[in-house]
């Protein structure tokens, strides 16, 4: 079976899932989620394309991305987590004036 | 080879359809586990098991470790888990779907190679090389990101 | 056609001088002394007319191109005077008469308040219808036929504090603006089709051969005479321009501004006759307009009013003869008439005047108010007489041999003797009537009031009497003026003159019967018949009809003015610029700044540019 | 002996008014300069003289990137247009001399005489445009500052209306540049070389379309009118006069220089449309001039009235014919900025413009009566002074190019009369009225009088010897004729 189909495919679903955690969730984790997704399935494309064409900088490229979108989540956890300090969860959250109150 | 890796990505594709769909967080984040799990075996089925434990040291381990707590710390959410949009419901879903049919179409163009390429040990090394030889600015700086985005986690209180 | 000699520019140099030393000088330093300069260009201008009618008698005649006015493209139009006998015979009557008219002025308006600029504006008539007489192309011309209108629009209207004097001169300026249009149109024609307008050169011109061309040109010219001479559809300005001063109706509204369109179609004759059905054609409009003005005449009340519609009358004669008989008839006929015309004006000049204490001041006086004056001013009397009689056509007199040659000029045609005959009868029976009622009979100014009728001064009667000699002895002129003109001068034939002096003996009595006979018509009939006395009073619906149609233009430009552009059109823009931000607010209350929004367009936008580039590539 | 010294002086001048001491400094700065422009630009007709062709005194700059370049030069047409600028600024900055203006003021006029003397001398499309919209911020600030009651409607309207305008005439003049490019393969904005009728195609027709919408704006013609009565009401006396004497030019010129050399075969084609459109400007303009009871609204629609008339001059694309438009400009240019001169001195003495407002002037105001009287018979067609010539040189090229439309373009002529007179009559002879202010109207000072003087001498010299100006601008407008 044709090996770059395969891979893009399942790279290409992965994102869409991760856009549709953006899109659809209301909750602000599930999107801290839908990042997440999304950025694995770059990293496997680029680690793929990586491998096929035998260039070190793609594999480098992949580990310096993993380790960015860790940092990313942790500074997306933090915020939210003290965003919420005191209140529940009200949809005031959801809109950009509400995050600004 | 190939198969193989069909069958993995198959399966985190269904991880990740299974993490939108969960009614609670908590679900939505075991299932991104898997995803990660699964991830970590297809870079190693691409020949990079460097990068395949990394990636369990570090997604699958802490980053896990943190949405776990920031999920259980938040309190249990009864609202709906469907964000209301301005467009109607299957309008919003189209979003996702162009997102993937985009993606692919780019595929598409780019031609195809049929074996599953690997990586292959030669080629960890050169990047190992590569990352501490030119590169080092780039690591150091990925570095610093990662002890100023912990400190993030200290409260103004603490 | 012989070089202009210098004293030819005398004529419109002269009043031009008075003129400027008027406005600038004696206007602001002296204005009761602004006559003079113009009393002494009058003069100067009446000796170089008769020095130049000698000089055409001897068979000379001059023009002169002063100087080129515009020249454009195919257009080119030159400045220039023309002297030929045509000119020089009307020039002599206007000057003339002008000249005495000017001097009777002076004594008329001596204690009027705007006794200066009244000169000023009297004296720029005087020039622009000189200037009108002495041009020598059709654009000149209408530059002097619109000077003349304006300075029609400034003395109909110099009582200005008057209403009905302000409308009578905005309803004259219309409507001879209304007739100009068709002389621009025709001056236009000219040039498309004959390339120029000097009066030569357009007889000349091979692209106005063609008769129906000719009936087109000759027909709008015609329409500008009719506004300007008040014929039948266009006279309805002259009665009302009675509101001006007296000088001023006899002047311009009798002997020499209505001549002028008169004198345009003598002056296009040769343009005229290449389409023979455009002469029986004006000859017909002359004769319904000669009885229309007779029958106007006859029933009015106001002496001014009378001899307005007595003047429209006589223009319709003019006409007629110019239609039928040709150039010499109606020219021998305006001479004639400008004379015992002004006349019989100046003389309702002194009445009024002579009864200005009994009338109150009122600028004008009706039959009712006078009576019986042939007494108290008896020169008066004297000079209306003579002039009535030689209007009504009494054979020794100027006016017979002048409606004689007319007459027999309209016999050529079954319906214009009728016609002919109608307005001889007419114009005997409104003149006498007009005799016997304010110079005979007992005085109706006396009653209940010690006011007396005092003859007027020497500056006033004097004039008079000179132009009433004048209009007796006009028939003197008839030969000199044929051989002028070059038009055969045979005696009119005995069956003519017969039927004509029998209409105007029936007239005379008739009017003898209506003002003193023993019924006593004249207070009671207006009571017994208040229909038919409307009627009359409104022209038989005429004259309100132009009103309607006056009102109707401004009530359209009211309507255009107010409701389209107020109503429609203003608020229209604004509303449409207020539109635009309108539209954006509604869009902007759709998105509630919802994360989920963005990211879906961000998604779909990224998605579509995605599919865009790989489709492209 | 240069012509960019013509905007480049008031220009230069306008800053340093700003930077005056005081406003009686910057009063006097701006007529001194003023008065320099119009003796400059009356000296340039000797060189203009010793020179031959068509365009004369080219002046060209660096050509920059897609052929737009500095380029001046002046023909008949621009010349006579330029001067009427130079003369009706030097009349309404003495008209305003004693209006007690801050510095602002006098600035605004001098970069509007600049921007209008820029639009009028250049010959490159892009500084065309680009001082075509310079010349809108002055007027802007004239009207919307020192204008009367809502003067920033009419100013934001002014603006509004001439911005669409300008917009349409961008689109149309790059799409003209892109027609000659797509022709010749050559970028140029040279209106020497865009107007060998080069632009052909499916596409010229809307780029004309654009471009004559442009210019219309600014004429205006019939239905793009609407922002002038407003802007005219509200504008100052001598706002008013540069608006109507030298702006709106700057649309009929540019039917002359730019829309009809560059389409001639659809000028020709558009014939019926645009005199059409003419005649519909001077019937509807008189129609409404009849139904106004405000002044200054009663003399914004006679300029729409006069303006069809050189709209029917140029599209009868005859010699006469744009002659006629040619010099009925200038024409109008000095009857319309009298009018508006003298209805300025009545609204600083009664502070009021109806026409009920006034009456029985000519006792009390005998100059104000003479010189408004003149200025109205020259701008109703009065043979003898200026207004007719233009008029009866229009008529005929119209009559030459289609006749029946002529004969309702003549209709004008009476209505003229009936918007003139009667006006005329109401402030002038009328008794006075219950709400009149004409005891306030003291008669004309020595200053207005010698500003009248100074435009009814004109009047009537264009109206008795308009042979050297026509054949001054005959050369310029000749070659457009096609019939």
């Amino acid at each position: 079976m044709n090996a770059e189909c395969v891979v893009w495919t399942t790279a290409s679903a992965l994102f869409a899932v991760g856009a549709g955690f953006i899109v659809l969730r209301r909750q602000l984790v599930a999107m801290i989620i839908g990042v997440e997704l999304m950025v694995n399935a770059a990293n496997i494309l680029i680690v793929f394309t990586a491998a096929r064409r035998g260039d070190p900088a793609g594999l480098a490229v992949a580990l310096l991305t993993l380790a960015a979108a860790a940092a990313e989540v942790v500074v997306g956890l933090s915020l939210i987590m003290s965003m919420r300090r005191g209140e529940d969860e009200v949809p005031e959250t959801q809109t950009l004036r509400g995050m600004a109150g | 080879m190939t198969e193989t890796f069909a069958v993995c990505g198959g399966l985190a594709v269904l991880f990740a359809a299974a993490a939108l769909f969960q009614k609670t967080l908590y679900g939505a984040a075991m299932c991104l586990l898997g995803v990660l799990l699964e991830t970590a075996v297809l870079f190693i089925l691409l020949g990079s098991p460097l990068l395949g434990f990394l990636q369990v040291l570090v997604y699958a381990g802490a980053v896990m470790v943190l949405v776990v707590i920031a999920i259980l710390a938040s309190p249990p959410k009864l609202s709906g888990r469907w964000a209301e949009l301005n467009v109607p419901r299957p309008v919003a879903w189209l979003a996702p779907l162009a997102a993937f049919a985009g993606l692919m179409a780019a595929g598409q163009s780019l031609g195809g190679v049929h074996a599953l390429p690997q990586a292959g040990p030669a080629l960890e090394r050169a990047m190992a090389r590569l990352l501490f030889g030119p590169w080092a600015l780039a690591t150091e700086a990925v570095g610093v990101l990662v002890l100023i985005a912990s400190l993030s986690v200290l409260k103004e209180d603490a | 056609m012989s070089e202009l000699p210098v004293w030819a520019f005398v004529p419109l140099a002269a009043p031009v001088a008075a003129l400027t030393v008027g406005f600038f000088l004696t206007h602001r330093v002296r204005p009761s002394a602004t006559h003079l300069p113009i009393l002494l260009s009058c003069s100067a201008v009446a000796a170089a007319a008769l020095a130049l009618l000698g000089g055409a008698l001897g068979g000379a005649s001059w023009s002169g191109r002063l100087f080129t006015w515009i020249a454009v493209g195919s257009m080119r139009v030159d400045f220039g005077l023309l002297y030929d006998p045509l000119t020089v015979s009307v020039l002599a009557m206007v000057s003339v008469v002008g000249l005495l008219i000017h001097v009777y002025a002076s004594a008329y308006m001596a204690h009027d308040r705007g006794f200066s600029p009244f000169f000023l504006y009297f004296h720029m008539f005087f020039f622009m219808m000189i200037g009108l007489l002495t041009s020598d192309n059709y654009l000149q011309l209408y530059l002097f036929w619109e000077g003349v209108g304006l300075a029609s629009f400034l003395l109909i209207g110099f009582w200005s504090h008057k209403a009905t004097a302000r409308a009578a001169a905005w309803k004259a300026f219309l409507t001879n603006r209304v007739g100009d249009v068709g002389f621009l149109l025709a001056i236009l024609l000219m040039f498309r089709w004959a390339g120029t307008t000097r009066f030569a050169d357009v007889f000349a011109a091979p692209g106005l051969i063609s008769p129906d061309r000719a009936f087109i040109v000759g027909a709008l010219l015609f329409w500008a005479a009719c506004a300007k001479s008040a014929q039948f559809p266009l006279y309805v300005w002259l009665p009302d321009a009675m509101e001006g001063p007296t000088p001023v109706s006899a002047l311009m509204h009798a002997a020499t501004m209505v001549t002028a369109g008169v004198f345009l179609l003598a002056r296009s004759y040769p343009l005229l006759e290449r389409s023979p059905g455009l002469l029986a054609f004006i000859a017909l409009i002359g004769g319904i307009t000669a009885v229309w003005g007779a029958v106007g005449a006859i029933f009015r009340k106001d002496l001014k009013r009378v001899l307005a519609y007595s003047t429209v009358s006589h223009l319709g004669l003019m006409t007629l003869g110019l239609g039928a008989g040709g150039v010499f008839p109606a020219v021998f006929h305006l001479i004639v008439h400008g004379f015992f015309k002004a006349a019989l004006f100046l003389c309702a000049g002194n009445v009024i005047h002579g009864l200005h204490d009994s009338l109150g001041g009122a600028p004008s006086a009706t039959v009712e108010d006078a009576g019986g004056l042939g007494r108290d001013m008896p020169l008066t009397f004297a000079a209306f007489t003579l002039a009535a009689l030689s209007l009504a056509g009494v054979p020794p007199l100027g006016g017979f041999w002048s409606k004689e040659l007319v007459l027999s000029g309209a016999f050529a045609f079954p319906g214009l003797a009728v016609l002919g005959m109608l307005t001889a009868m007419g114009s005997s029976l409104y003149i006498g009537r007009l005799l016997f009622l304010t110079f005979l009979g007992e005085r109706s100014w006396q009653r209940g009031k010690d006011a007396h009728a005092h003859e007027v001064s020497p500056a006033m009667w004097v004039p008079v009497m000179l132009l009433a000699a004048g209009g007796a002895v006009a028939g003197l002129f008839a030969a000199p003026l044929a051989h002028l003109l070059g038009a055969a001068h045979g005696h009119p034939s005995h069956l003519v003159t017969a039927l004509s002096l029998t209409a105007m003996a029936a007239g005379a009595v008739l009017a003898w019967v209506c003002a003193d006979g023993a019924p006593a018509w004249e207070p009671t009939w207006r009571a017994r018949f208040p229909a038919f006395a409307e009627a009359v009073e409104s022209d038989w619906g005429w004259q309100p009809f132009c009103h309607s149609l006056a009102r109707g233009v401004g009530h359209g430009a009211a309507f255009l003015g107010g409701v389209v552009e107020g109503a429609l059109w203003d608020p229209g823009t604004e509303d449409l610029a207020r539109s635009i931000p309108a539209a954006g607010e509604l869009l902007g209350r759709r998105a509630r700044g919802l994360l989920n929004d963005y990211a879906w367009w961000m998604t779909a936008g990224a998605a579509a540019l995605a599919l865009m580039v790989t489709t492209c590539l | 002996m240069s012509v960019s010294l013509l905007w480049i002086i008031p220009a230069g001048a306008a800053a340093l008014t700003l930077a005056a001491p005081s406003a009686r400094a910057a009063r006097a700065l701006a007529l001194l300069t003023a008065a320099a422009v119009l003796a400059y630009s009356l000296t340039l007709i000797v060189p203009f003289r010793a020179q031959d062709g068509v365009l004369r005194l080219v002046e060209l700059g660096a050509p920059g990137a897609y052929g737009i370049r500095y380029s001046v030069a002046v023909d008949g047409v621009s010349l006579a247009l330029c001067w009427l600028t130079a003369f009706l600024t030097v009349l309404s900055l003495g008209a305003s001399w004693a209006g007690g203006h801050g510095k602002g003021f006098w600035a605004a006029f001098l970069a509007l005489e600049a921007a209008i003397m820029g639009v009028f001398t250049m010959q490159n499309l892009f500084w065309f445009y680009f001082f075509w919209d310079a010349s809108l911020i002055p007027m802007f600030f004239i009207i919307g500052l020192w204008g009367s009651a809502n003067r920033r409607k009419a100013a934001f309207k002014f603006i509004l209306y001439t911005f669409v305008g300008g917009l349409a005439l961008l689109v149309g003049l790059t799409g003209l540049v892109a027609l000659h490019h797509q022709a010749t393969g050559t970028w140029t904005w040279e209106i020497a070389e865009l107007t060998r009728g080069t632009a052909g195609g499916p596409w010229a027709k809307y780029v004309f379309l654009a471009i004559a919408a442009g210019f219309a704006v600014k004429v205006p013609v019939f239905p793009l009118h609407n922002w002038l009565p407003d802007a005219h009401t509200e504008a100052p006396a001598a706002g008013s006069v540069m608006l109507a004497g030298a702006m709106l030019k700057m649309g009929v010129y540019g039917f002359l220089r730019v829309l009809v050399p560059a389409f001639p075969a659809l000028s020709a084609e558009a014939l019926p449309w645009a005199a059409g459109l003419g005649v519909a400007s001077i019937l509807y303009g008189a129609l409404c001039a009849m139904a106004q009871s405000d002044l200054k609204r009663l003399i914004a629609f006679t300029s729409v009235s006069h303006m069809g008339f050189c709209v029917v001059g140029i599209f009868s694309l005859t010699p006469e014919g744009l002659s006629g438009a040619a010099l009925q400009m200038l024409n109008h240019g000095l009857s319309t900025g009298g009018l508006f001169l003298l209805v300025g001195f009545l609204y600083e003495r009664a502070h009021t413009r109806g026409l009920d407002d006034f009456g029985g002037l000519a006792a009390t105001a005998p100059w104000f009566t003479f010189f408004f009287a003149f200025v109205m018979l020259s701008s109703i067609g009065l043979p003898g002074l200026n207004g007719f010539v233009g008029e009866a040189l229009t008529l005929y090229g119209l009559l030459q190019a289609c006749w029946p439309l002529a004969l309702a373009a003549s209709l004008g002529a009476v209505l003229a009369a009936a918007y003139g007179l009667p006006s005329f009559q109401r402030v002038f002879w009328a008794p006075p009225g219950p709400s009149s202010r004409s005891g306030e109207v003291s008669d004309m000072t020595l200053r207005e009088q010698a500003i009248l003087w100074s435009l009814a001498a004109p009047i009537l010299g264009l109206g008795l010897f308009p042979k050297p100006l026509l054949a001054l601008m005959a050369p310029a407008v000749a070659a457009l004729a096609r019939r």
